[in-house]
């Protein structure tokens, strides 16, 4: 029987980086990020790296390893504003960045692993990120194309999964993560628990097996950017 | 007298209505969640997954798997459900949430909006912006009237980047509301206390419906 | 506080139905069927409904009971093989038929939903799904453009919702109800367990309640098409 | 001694790889599931919305919220999910399914299929086989080498109606199976017992790469 189940998640990306290779990490900020997985990839040396993720982690934490190491060549994400290697890196020119309304990034990650090479959407008509995209009318309006998304490797944060791969998402930290475990060419998880197969009921997991080729249990240290209380009354 | 953050909050508050979903932007937004009316029950979508966005945690609840796309750490309410950001941003491109409350650096008479650069700074992102102004119901903006240095943010045209075309139904500034039917100009439809139809005149530089 | 709740699968269409409307029935065969709201809609009267269903029921029961009474002008489906009254009265002329692929059907009331209104797909190219609808090329292949579906009144069944109308699926019954769901100006479900807001976990709800306008919790009688069993050893 | 139904399906079923995602058709196809070879794990996809596809029901477990894509009463493995029909043919679409098994009324030479409709005749609907085609990594079909009358189902070009073009990597006959590499011809490359390459020839329009 084929087994999904790696040991580390250095064991998990064993023949899969290369330099110029595309990834995807799930995460929105901090939460739900690949955080071992990430490190992992910062560890196999690989440069040249196109990164597609909402954010850009922040200064050593997150994709923040690799931009610190300079593997990343190129980011494609919605936001980046939490990281001053970011900035300067790409003030300096060392760093391209190809900004996608987060709407329009989760819908192309969906649309690459859902084998759907275009699609038409209102996000963005009139903007700089319509500029050089076609446009087709639908009912007098007016909407631009944009096409599908994959990646050779997606990295993928999930709370429970089994040894199937079937996966479970814990609150927000879901986030980006179903999609862009749709969407690689192989797709690495970590998981919180690694779970026997039949642990979860059928109605409820959130990503089945069939999208994930390797699955490792690793801790998480889940930093938080923005703690924020209120106080008992 | 002016209107406060808080009054500007509190007046975009009489816009929701019982049962909508509702989006809230970072800053003045955000605390329109203090002043929901009373009778009126609405749930808050965060657009990194979730409906029913609940309160900030107590400090022994902090849970790093539950955070708003402001990135802060919140809770969950009895009606609550989570999901994908493509599912959500399906939800938002769909015209399925009823209202969206957004800050702004401009305004333009046709209500186009700019709230995302400032070319020749650093650029952060348009994040969830750009979606939200394209597919929700209604886009309300609350924003100061003037800049800093007294310039007016309500403009006959947006001067930086777009964040998107002709979808501000209503503006809510220190100074007053601002609302306009598709294809109509914006109307003066309440002022701040003692605030002057000539003030408001002299710090716009939009053309609006002045009737 | 306003209520989504309805008493009577009748009660629940009260107001939304009229002639030339157009409505989505969920279910796959006679699998997860919202069948007291199709008897609802029938006793309605509603005439010369547009019914986008990716099957047709069977011969008196499901949307067959729309075929017996000739409110139907136009099926929008993916396979009607089962119903003879159907066969009758399309081989007259009385009824209109657009086939759309499975997968392109699914797809096409998921974008509808999502505010998508047209995205390309190969299934179909070099068929005579493809007459008439534009293409274009992706990396040297030739795709089809596809448009989003909507409807006026999407019919949806669900195996537990709340009061608040977050809904959960069960087993193969989910199919199409869900992205018909999100595809209505107003979406009814009939549920067979009706719950207080909080039964739920809010990490495995299927559809949350921002899709659902009204809801009824009714019995069903769940036919079912082909009972297949084996024996015990 | 040409192939049976049952022998067909057991060729096919030599197909299948350890931790293969596979669909199957409807009729010989659906036989697979019972020859696949031992040690061999495979997962079944079934189109309205599973993975993990069991065996039929016992009589007392049969569930009314549980069938396959052939509309039959099935079971669920401990591996099982459920997933929407949106999910389901975003996983076949997307290239996600490793094998697909289908029957055929015709295979033309460069790979084409039909077998969804015969004009004149009720037309059913081409369900999922479209997208599956489309889709699936590799499609292989399982068909009698000739119709009833005896004429050939291999052709040069398809008679009836596409359900896809340039899809079919195998075909498996009751004489034999027939496989061909992207661009190239089909080439003979097994034989049913007793079965000659000039009793294929004989009974074969499609013009096969025959060394």
């Amino acid at each position: 029987m084929s087994n999904k189940v790696y040991k580390t998640a250095a064991a998990a990306l064993e023949g899969l980086t290369f330099d110029g290779m595309s990834v995807m990490a799930g995460g929105f900020g901090l939460c739900g990020i690949p955080e071992n997985l990430i490190a992992a990839l910062r560890d196999s040396g690989a440069q040249n790296i196109t990164a597609i993720s909402n954010n850009a982690g922040v200064d050593g934490f997150g994709l923040g390893l690799l931009l610190e190491t300079r593997q990343i060549k190129k980011m494609v994400s919605s936001y980046v504003g939490e990281n001053k290697e970011f900035e300067r890196q790409y003030l300096a020119g060392e760093l391209d960045l190809e900004f996608n309304p987060q709407g329009t990034l989760a819908e192309r990650i969906r649309a690459g692993g859902a084998g759907i090479p275009g699609f038409y959407t209102k996000t963005g008509v009139g903007t700089v990120i319509a500029e050089g995209k076609p446009t087709r009318e639908f009912d007098g309006e007016s909407y631009i194309m944009e096409t599908g998304l994959t990646c050779d490797v997606a990295l993928v944060k999930a709370w429970r999964g089994d040894t199937q791969g079937n996966l479970q998402f814990k609150k927000t930290a879901r986030n980006f993560n179903p999609m862009m475990a749709t969407a690689g060419k192989v797709t690495v998880v970590e998981v919180d628990e690694l779970v026997e197969v039949g642990s979860f009921d059928p109605n409820y997991i959130h990503t089945p097996g069939i999208f994930v080729q390797r699955i490792v249990e690793a801790e998480c240290e889940k930093r938080i950017e923005k703690i924020t209380t209120r106080e008992r009354a | 007298m002016a209107w406060s953050r808080d009054d500007m909050a509190r007046r975009a508050a009489q816009e929701l209505k019982d049962g909508f979903y509702v989006n809230l932007g970072i800053g003045i937004p955000t605390l329109v969640a203090n002043h929901i009316p009373e009778g009126v029950d609405v749930t808050l979508q965060s657009e990194n997954g979730m409906l029913g966005m609940g309160p900030f945690p107590y400090p022994d609840e902090v849970d790093a798997d539950l955070i708003n796309a402001g990135k802060q750490t919140i809770t969950e309410l009895r009606r609550s459900s989570y999901f994908n950001s493509a599912d959500s941003f399906a939800m938002i491109r769909g015209g399925h949430i009823d209202l969206s409350i957004l800050g702004a650096m401009e305004v333009s008479e046709n209500g186009d909006i700019a709230n995302w650069m400032i070319p020749g700074k650093m650029v952060k992102g348009m994040g969830g912006a750009m979606d939200l102004v394209a597919g929700v119901k209604r886009c309300l903006v609350t924003m100061d009237h003037t800049n800093r240095a007294g310039a007016s943010k309500f403009l006959k045209s947006c001067t930086l980047p777009l964040t998107g075309q002709n979808c501000i139904a209503m503006v809510i500034t220190d100074l007053g509301v601002f609302e306009r039917e598709p294809g109509r100009k914006f109307r003066v439809s309440e002022l701040a206390p003692d605030v002057t139809l000539d003030e408001v005149k002299a710090k716009t530089e939009a053309d609006l419906n002045w009737e």
